[in-house]
């Protein structure tokens, strides 16, 4: 979503996959949402014959089965061909446009559900008469069947719904109680797991198909359900060529919120001029995932919009601090200052982002601006720092980029020329994806580029890879003192306040240790067409979306 | 024994009455000039020879007379009639109109002359519809079976249907003229047409074409290196050196009468039948000239053994030779300013002429 | 005649340019790299001849340094996949039958595979990058030498002169050295050419699509694609010009390729002609 | 007496026609045998050399040593190199090419969706690519001089031409962006415009077959920068070939024979020239095949060309080898199908080659 | 056939009588897999010290497989080749490299058989260099040679595209001969000539073999050249020898219809033509009948004989001269008949 060649895949952290964001801690501390599933404000008449709305994102899906999709691209389609037990919750800004609020959890299948007071068990109520289009019905078994087999499958969707608790699972235990009712037990107490549950992890396929299909293979991905949907949601595939296009037609028979498009034409548009060409023809309503440039030249033309959306992706330079020479603190803090942050911004992303620096992103609950604001360029500093740092000779470095990611190429270029001027010299070493993650998972890289996000949109979730010392996820090695502690407050306590507090401690610690490079915090650019119902959501919901 | 420059009139009286004559004919293929003003008469039923060695120019003399010299070539000079007819060499159209019908042409190389992936039937028709765009299919096929029975192929019926690789290669020369003679023309033109053959196939195609003058009453101008071949079967041999016709003498009168120093060493260079073994042969010293740089006066002369310094002067004259062999109406002429002489020293001691150094 | 010394001249002025193109590009090795973002996408102008890219880069710097990187990766693959194509083609031509029979089974199996692909299987075999894209393009240039040559050395096994070396009394290796790899030269430079220009265009499509010359280095096919990401926002000339520098150099060395042969052949010409024989008499093909 | 008495003649004659085909058969078999068999090799070892574990590729990174383990025993990765090949082997034989993650479905289904649009591709290419060279060659063969040097002008430049640079700039000149005579890189079809129904996959054939000719001229308009794009560097090929050919068979004696029928130099070049250049021309079908497969790879994702060249380019930027070794493999096959169809098709149409019972 | 040919060389040959420089016997060779057929039909002849032997015979008929069976270039099925007693056609390797110095060959194409890139003295020097000849003897051979052929001075630097076609003849004739060797092979050593070159060459050939002592083996389709330049022929039809005899009487008393024929067929110029041309039916088969003589089916004698199409004659001696032997079942039954000579005053 950042460029149209880059492709950020989920290794070792559930990335910029469900952004189900919590505003405060306090807000869902034992709280039980109920609002109404109304959701939709975008007033879409649903009159039939709609126009086909076409729709075209630059990265492909490797799979469509929820259960074991891992990126954003994966979960394009999930939103209109499944239902899960809670989606996102929605708000309107004081203009009455509306607006995805990932920081809350409304009710979608489940009408209702409610937490034990230790935290460990949630009960959902479900909606009554859903039928899956094979006729199953859909009730607690279809739950219960459909979180099982996540969990089972063990991939990235497994990961996301237990909240990165994998061992043991945070779900310990799916009952179904009667056709409306599910209970789930928590291994361990997590206020953000309705959070979870509002991603496409969490959705409900249909037993019969899946069974008919292959089943469930614990540890395996089902083939079948990569490339064919088993799906509840207001749409049926009508025709799905992997990598091509899919053609999603509305399910009459649908019982929830029937969605404003008749028929969606998604295409999968990998050349970027391809994809520019196409929105110049006219030929898209709306185009995700161009690149930079290619927004920025359709900006102030008569027949699109751009519309760009801060995600909460932020591109980074690692920096593993047990590795030299980052191992010495004052050479990581010369770095940040010798980055010419605004000329990136400026050039390499045409403004499509935002400058800060610190542990969480500024569009997540939680970011402390006084602390987290944007390092300044200031190279007599980062000079300044290096002398102090004590390095003598010069200094080399490797940085691991990904092939292919015109993005990670232009700023590795930059950050080569620029470390050059604080005697680092930069080696670029462009790597294939799964080489790059092995690098950077298996912690061997010297440095690399990585552009991260939250798969669930909580400062808790995101802060449980870096801030704990010594675990296999923590890609940039970052141990700083005392934030382990910090963080386990903010993950378990039940006290906003105290959450808070400790939250803004941790930014500033560090902040102080500089563990890695922040660049930028990502802007989505969406191109639409004029007149064009749009409504953005960090995971594709193409549910509201009607062509002019 | 009187020196005489043949006059011009004679031989315009003469291509009157002639199937193909060409007077002062030149070609040149860029700046070279490799056929240097040959005058060439052959009348109906005539079978005269060109015989030179390679180099000398006597295919292109044929390919000039058809109008097909290889690209780069040209007839830069010379009036050519055919059947009475003058010939306009840039006039394609009416070349093409010529070419099958009043001059045709036997080439070297049976193997290669022939369309490899069309049948031999419809190439053997193609002659015949270029110039007979009225005669129906039948009676093409009928004309074609009847020529290479004429030819001497057996089965012509199944044979006009087989491709010419499954003919062999005395068949395919067979074909071949077949092609030539389909529209009985005036004259057909041999280039090398037997060697490429074996010695026994050679003297079958020999007797064929023999029989075709005989029967059809065609002129033929048999082009080849193979002295024996052309004294054998030609009525008149004219002999090329350098681009030039260097001696033109009837065959009778060859063997002894050679009134040309270079025909006389070429006869000498001859293995003949019957010649004792003892006898060591003669042979030619040096090599030819190349055409683009060749010396003044007569070509021939720095090789030539009855060479004086005059031969180098100036162009020879056209000796006119009386021959004991020859009958009224045959002309030996020499190009030579010593072919007297030459004639006479022949005539007094058959085997020991111009003995060249070793 | 005329058209190829034309040619052959077209060839070599070309190759002379993109020499010193290249010789330049050694100088502006810095150049090439160095980042001005605050010049970037500047239009083909008096400061930049052929603008700036992206990220601020000279893009005539880029284009020179991509021409000798070119120019060496092209030629020292066809010298090393040459060299190996000659030595498998000698030991078919002159080794025993069931040897050449299971060898040329083997090239022609290799040569089953479009240029392309083999080099990217190879190239993904080895992991990404120039070094091991050009170990993928030596594989496929193997082959089509030692087919080649293989057919010219059979050729000449069966040449008069190479028998009558052999009733001498020549052995096989001496055979080789003396007169088979002599004889093999003009296919060899032909051939040496040839593939210089197939060997580049094969490197950049390997760049092209990925696996090859990664970025910032300046290889033409990569600089093609970070163009491709321009074209249509209007800066035409990030991927124009390398591409253009691209046809330029492989058209000069199949020109090349294309005239050796006649160039030979005139030269032998002239040698004959310098002292006049038969041979020489004049251009008359129809004569026997 | 220059009797050329080589020992051509004592060279054995065809061998009789039946054995001589069997013959030519069974070697034809083993070439193709031998050649299945390396491309199996060759990519059966790019799966295995290639960095990086199948298994882990497809579980994801998230997934535990256990379900890692799970998925390297079901795939056989455990198991000896040899047996593994065997059933790779296998597995290809029987279509089963595995599965590629990065499309989330079979190999097979994946190839078998996107070989129409790449062979509606190469198919006009190929057309153009052909009747391109055979009027540039026949020009330049028949009437020389300029035409000569601008036959061989163009081909030296086609044949230097770097697909994927060529789509850019047809794209920038002849584009929507330029003179925007044609649509520029935006797949097949207008994207207002239905498929037309599916009979051959061929958007061009099908829109005229369901009577569609907006389908069919708004394909053929898509279709025709990729095509030209890909058609040059086989079109510069061929106008070589058969420049080449017409002049070699125009040198030949039979045509001097052929004129000497009173045939005009036309009539000549076109009956007899024309052909005999086209016939060897044939059994070059394999390489402009192997030209198209490699243009498809480049040119496609250029022009975002939902064809297999694409698939093959997405493979290797994700890592799906899975996409990669049947794309390689594919062609290989492909390649010798080709060389395999040409040779017989020569047999066919050379009456030189043709089997024929008792011609002598 | 040996005892019958021995002592039936001519005057110009040493009389040593006793063992033949050159026995063959029985050689064969067969060309083509599965369908193999002999090219080489069991050739059995003697060549003996100082004599020139012709092989001639039209195309097809293995005269020049013969010649390359002999100087091993191809390899030989079945029979022997015995050099003053060492059968040339089991040797291998260096044993063969060795003994190539005896038997050297002069190939028809003067055009090709000359490596382009080495000049005249390299390429006679060269044959000395394998067999090991000290540098300054090398030297030595190589002048005295080249002045033998008329090619001294000057022309030991050219390179042979740089030389005319006899010119080359001779620079091959002096790389063969410079080895001194016990036999040489001159395959069609004249064929691509011109005329007027030919008989340089032919004259050159027995100036040597006078000279130094040379054995010849002659293989020609040139009938005149034959008569003239050998002591003995012989006639090969299909991979058989049908007749062999002293020129002299092979020329003059044909006693095989093939060789009848051949003579009668060739061109012979006008007043020297003696006998009636006898044209054959037919063209030379490719490869053998199965049964019967091979010529049978061409033969104007016994194309319609039972014994001629079962039977295969066998090389016997004839009546007449000694050493005339020949191959068939009605020898002498076809003589041309004798022409009128033309008038010649």
């Amino acid at each position: 979503m950042v460029s149209s060649t880059t492709r950020r895949r989920l290794r070792a952290r559930p990335r910029a996959l469900v952004a189900a964001a919590v505003a405060a801690v306090a807000v869902l501390a034992g709280c039980t949402a109920q609002a109404p599933a109304d959701g939709s404000s975008s007033g879409s008449g649903t009159s039939g014959g709609t126009k086909p709305l076409n729709v075209a994102f630059s990265v492909a899906p490797t799979t469509i089965d929820p259960a074991s999709g891992c990126t954003l691209d994966d979960a394009r389609l999930t939103m209109a061909l499944y239902v899960q037990l809670l989606q996102p919750g929605q708000t309107t800004d004081k203009n009455g446009v509306p607006s995805v609020d990932p920081t809350t959890a409304d009710p979608y299948f489940a009408k209702s559900y409610e937490v034990s007071p230790d935290g460990l068990t949630y009960t959902f109520t479900l909606q009554e008469g859903w039928t899956f289009p094979s006729g199953t019905p859909m009730d607690a078994e279809a739950v219960k069947y459909s979180l099982d087999r996540t969990t089972a499958i063990g991939g990235c969707g497994s990961a996301i719904v237990n909240d990165l608790y994998l061992s043991p699972t945070l779900i310990k235990q799916v009952t179904a109680v009667d056709p409306t009712t599910v209970t789930v037990q928590l291994s361990t107490p997590d206020p953000d797991f309705p959070l979870a549950l509002a991603t496409p992890a969490g959705s409900i396929v249909d037993p019969s198909v899946v069974e008919a299909n292959g089943g469930i293979t614990a540890g395996k991905p089902n083939e079948w359900m990569a490339s064919h949907e088993a799906g509840s949601g207001p749409f049926r595939l009508k025709s799905f060529e992997p990598g091509t296009k899919a053609v999603l037609e509305k399910d009459p028979n649908f019982k929830g919120q029937p969605p404003a498009s008749d028929e969606i034409n998604v295409s999968w548009v990998k050349t970027d001029s391809a994809m520019l060409l196409q929105v110049q023809n006219g030929e898209l309503d709306v185009a995700t995932g161009l690149s930079k440039n290619s927004a920025k030249s359709l900006e102030g033309g008569d027949a699109t919009q751009v519309i760009a959306s801060t995600a909460t992706a932020n591109m980074q330079m690692l920096m593993p601090n047990d590795k030299a020479p980052w191992d010495n603190a004052k050479v990581r803090e010369a770095v940040t200052y010798a980055i010419p942050y605004q000329d990136i911004l400026d050039n390499v992303l045409k403004g499509y982002g935002q400058l800060y620096y610190g542990p969480i992103p500024p569009s997540m609950p939680g970011y402390d601006a006084s602390v987290a604001g944007p390092r300044t360029y200031d190279l007599a500093k980062a000079k300044q720092l290096m002398s102090e740092a004590g390095v003598s000779g010069p200094v080399e470095v490797t940085l691991d980029t990904i092939s292919g990611d015109a993005n990670q190429a232009s700023i590795a270029t930059i950050l080569q020329s620029s470390l050059q001027q604080i005697g680092i010299t930069v080696k670029v070493n462009p790597l294939s994806e799964s080489a790059w993650g092995e690098a950077v998972y298996g912690q061997k890289t010297q440095a690399a580029l990585r552009l991260d996000g939250p798969a669930v949109f909580n400062a808790g979730y995101y802060l449980s890879y870096d801030e704990r010392c010594g675990i296999s996820y923590n890609t940039g090695v970052i141990c700083v003192p005392g934030n382990a502690a910090l963080l386990d407050t903010v993950r378990t306590s039940s006290d906003e306040a105290a959450r808070t507090q400790a939250l803004n401690q941790l930014q500033a610690n560090w902040v102080a240790a500089s563990p890695k490079a922040i660049l930028y915090l990502d802007a989505t650019a969406v191109a639409v067409k004029k007149g064009t119902t749009y409504l953005w959501n960090p995971i594709t919901d193409m549910r509201t979306w009607k062509a002019a | 024994m009187s020196t005489s420059v043949s006059a011009p009139s004679d031989r315009s009286a003469r291509s009157d009455r002639s199937a193909l004559s060409a007077e002062g004919l030149r070609v040149a293929y860029g700046d070279v000039e490799v056929v240097r003003g040959v005058d060439l008469v052959v009348r109906p039923g005539e079978k005269v020879g060109v015989v030179g060695e390679s180099g000398c120019g006597k295919s292109t003399v044929a390919l000039a007379l058809m109008g097909l010299l290889a690209s780069g070539g040209a007839v830069t000079g010379g009036v050519v009639s055919v059947a009475g007819g003058r010939v306009d060499y840039r006039d394609e159209k009416a070349l093409d109109r010529m070419r099958g019908s009043q001059l045709s042409l036997v080439f070297q190389d049976p193997l290669t002359s022939l369309d490899p992936v069309k049948t031999i039937g419809s190439q053997i028709a193609e002659a015949l519809r270029r110039h007979n765009p009225r005669m129906s299919r039948a009676a093409v096929r009928a004309r074609c079976a009847e020529l290479l029975t004429a030819v001497g192929v057996p089965e012509p019926e199944r044979r006009l249907r087989q491709y010419p690789h499954e003919f062999s290669g005395g068949m395919r020369q067979r074909a071949l003229i077949a092609i030539a003679v389909a529209n009985d023309p005036a004259v057909l033109i041999a280039d090398e047409p037997t060697t490429a053959l074996d010695v026994t196939t050679q003297a079958q195609v020999v007797e064929l074409l023999d029989s075709l003058v005989d029967r059809l009453g065609v002129a033929v101008v048999l082009v080849t290196h193979d002295i024996g071949l052309v004294s054998e079967f030609c009525d008149r041999v004219m002999v090329m050196y350098a681009g030039r016709v260097v001696e033109e003498v009837p065959s009778a009168a060859l063997f002894d009468g050679a009134a040309h120093p270079y025909t006389r060493a070429l006869l000498g260079s001859l293995p003949v039948p019957g010649r004792p073994r003892s006898d060591d042969l003669t042979w030619i010293p040096g090599a030819p000239p190349p055409l683009a740089a060749l010396p003044a006066g007569c070509s021939f002369a720095p090789r030539c053994t009855w060479a004086q310094p005059e031969c180098s002067a100036g162009q020879p004259p056209r000796v006119v030779v009386p021959s004991p062999g020859t009958t009224t109406g045959e002309v030996h002429v020499a190009e030579c300013r010593r072919a007297l002489e030459v004639v006479a020293s022949s005539r007094s001691d058959e085997s020991t002429e111009g003995e060249p150094r070793g | 005649m005329k058209g190829t010394r034309v040619q052959a001249g077209t060839a070599v002025v070309l190759l002379a340019v993109l020499v010193l193109l290249a010789v330049a590009g050694i100088f502006l090795r810095g150049t090439a790299t160095t980042v001005d973002v605050a010049n970037a996408l500047v239009p083909p102008g008096p400061g930049h001849w052929f603008g700036t890219d992206a990220q601020g880069r000279d893009v005539f710097a880029r284009v020179a340094v991509g021409t000798s990187i070119a120019l060496a990766s092209g030629l020292g693959a066809v010298a090393v996949g040459g060299g190996l194509g000659l030595v498998i083609a000698l030991v078919c031509g002159l080794g025993p039958r069931w040897l050449d029979a299971v060898l040329v089974r083997l090239l022609d199996a290799v040569m089953a595979f479009p240029a392309l692909l083999l080099a990217l299987a190879v190239t993904m075999a080895f992991g990404t990058g120039l070094l091991t894209a050009l170990v993928g393009v030596v594989v496929t240039v193997v082959p089509v030498f030692a087919r080649t040559l293989r057919a010219e050395a059979r050729r000449a096994t069966s040449e008069p002169f190479v028998q009558a070396a052999r009733t001498i009394g020549l052995s096989t290796p001496h055979l080789a050295v003396r007169h088979v790899v002599p004889y093999l030269g003009t296919t060899f430079s032909v051939q040496t050419a040839a593939n210089v220009g197939n060997v580049i265009l094969v490197l950049s499509g390997l760049s092209f699509i990925g696996v090859g010359a990664q970025p910032p280095t300046p290889e033409w096919g990569a600089m093609i694609t970070e163009g491709l990401q321009n074209a249509l926002t209007g800066q035409w000339w990030i991927g124009v010009f390398p591409g253009l520098a691209l046809l330029v150099t492989v058209v000069a060395v199949n020109l090349l390729a294309d005239s050796i042969p006649a160039v030979r052949a005139a030269r032998l010409a002239r040698r004959r002609t310098s002292r006049p024989r038969r041979e020489a008499t004049a251009p008359a093909p129809v004569e026997a | 007496m220059t009797i050329t008495t080589t020992t051509a003649g004592a060279r054995p004659r065809r061998a009789p026609a039946l054995g001589g085909a069997l013959k030519r058969a069974a070697t034809g078999l083993l070439g193709v045998l031998m050649t299945l068999l390396l491309a199996s090799v060759v990519s059966f070892v790019v799966l295995r050399a290639v960095p990086g574990d199948p298994a882990r590729l497809i579980v994801g990174p998230l997934a535990t040593p256990d379900v890692l383990a799970g998925v390297r025993a079901q795939l056989g990765l455990d198991d000896p190199l040899w047996l593994q090949y065997l059933r790779y082997v296998r597995d290809f034989a029987t279509l089963q090419w595995g599965y590629s993650y990065s499309n989330g479905a079979d190999v097979t289904a994946v190839m078998a969706a996107r070989l129409p649009a790449t062979l509606e591709l190469a198919l006009w290419a190929f057309l153009f690519a052909v009747v391109g060279a055979v009027v540039v060659a026949t020009l330049a063969s028949f009437r020389g001089g300029a035409f000569a040097t601008v036959a061989k002008v163009v081909s030296l430049v086609g044949l230097g031409t770097p697909q994927f640079w060529v789509a850019l700039v047809l794209i920038l000149v002849l584009g929507s962006s330029g003179l925007g005579v044609l649509p520029g890189p935006s797949g097949r079809l207008t994207s207002f415009l239905e498929p037309p129904a599916h009979v051959t996959g061929l958007y061009t054939v099908d829109g005229l077959l369901a009577g569609q000719p907006i389908v069919f001229s708004d394909a053929l308009a898509h279709l025709a920068l990729p095509a030209i794009s890909l058609a040059i560097i086989p079109g510069a090929f061929l106008t070589r070939l058969l420049t080449a050919n017409q002049n070699d068979v125009a040198r030949s004696p039979f045509v001097t024979v052929v004129r000497s029928k009173g045939v005009s130099r036309w009539a000549a070049h076109r009956r007899h020239v024309l052909h005999n250049a086209l016939l060897p021309s044939v059994s070059s079908a394999g390489l402009v095949l192997a030209s198209l497969i490699t243009g498809s790879v480049l040119v496609e994702s250029v022009f975002n060309w939902p064809g297999i060249g694409q698939v093959l380019v997405q493979g290797i930027q994700r890592q799906d080898f899975a996409v990669v070794q049947a794309f390689v493999l594919l062609s290989a096959v492909l390649y010798v199908a080709a060389n395999t169809v040409a040779d017989i098709a020569v047999a066919l149409l050379d009456p030189r080659l043709r089997v024929r019972g008792g011609s002598k | 056939m040996a005892d019958e040919t021995s002592g039936q060389t001519s005057g110009q040959t040493s009389g040593q009588a006793g063992a033949p420089l050159l026995r063959v016997r029985d050689l064969r060779r067969s060309y083509g897999g599965p369908h193999s057929y002999a090219v080489l039909d069991g050739v059995s002849f003697d060549v003996r010290r100082g004599e020139t032997v012709g092989v001639v015979g039209e195309s097809g008929c293995g005269k020049s497989t013969l010649a390359r069976a002999l100087v091993r270039l191809d390899p030989v099925d079945d029979g022997r080749v015995e050099l003053d007693g060492v059968d040339l056609a089991s040797l291998r390797g260096a044993a063969l490299r060795r003994e190539r110095r005896r038997f050297q060959m002069v190939f028809q194409d003067p055009f090709g058989s000359l490596d382009p890139r080495m000049t005249v003295q390299q390429l006679v020097e060269q044959p000395l260099a394998v067999h090991g000849t000290p540098p300054a003897e090398r030297a030595r051979l190589v002048a005295e040679m080249l002045d033998d052929v008329g090619l001294g001075g000057d022309f030991a630097h050219r390179l042979p595209p740089a030389l005319s076609g006899g010119q080359r003849q001779r620079v091959a004739i002096a790389r063969a001969l410079v080895l001194r060797p016990d036999i040489t092979v001159l395959d069609e050593p004249i064929s691509a000539l011109d005329v007027s070159v030919q008989a340089q060459v032919l004259t050159l050939l027995r100036r040597e073999q006078r000279h130094l002592g040379l054995t010849y083996l002659f293989i020609t389709h040139d009938l005149a050249a034959a008569e003239h330049f050998c002591d003995r022929v012989m006639v090969l039809y299909l991979g058989r020898v049908v007749e062999t005899a002293t020129s002299e009487e092979l020329f003059a008393r044909p006693l095989h219809p093939y060789s009848a024929a051949l003579l009668s067929a060739a061109p012979q110029p006008r007043g020297t033509r003696e006998r009636e041309r006898i044209v054959l039916r037919g063209e030379p088969l490719a490869r053998r009948p199965e049964t019967g003589c091979p010529f049978a089916s061409r033969c104007p004698v016994g194309h319609d004989r039972e014994v001629c199409r079962t039977s295969t004659p066998v090389l016997a001696p004839a009546e007449g001269a000694l050493g005339h032997q020949v191959a068939c079942h009605f020898p002498g039954e076809l003589v041309a008949q004798p022409l009128e000579r033309a008038a010649t005053a």
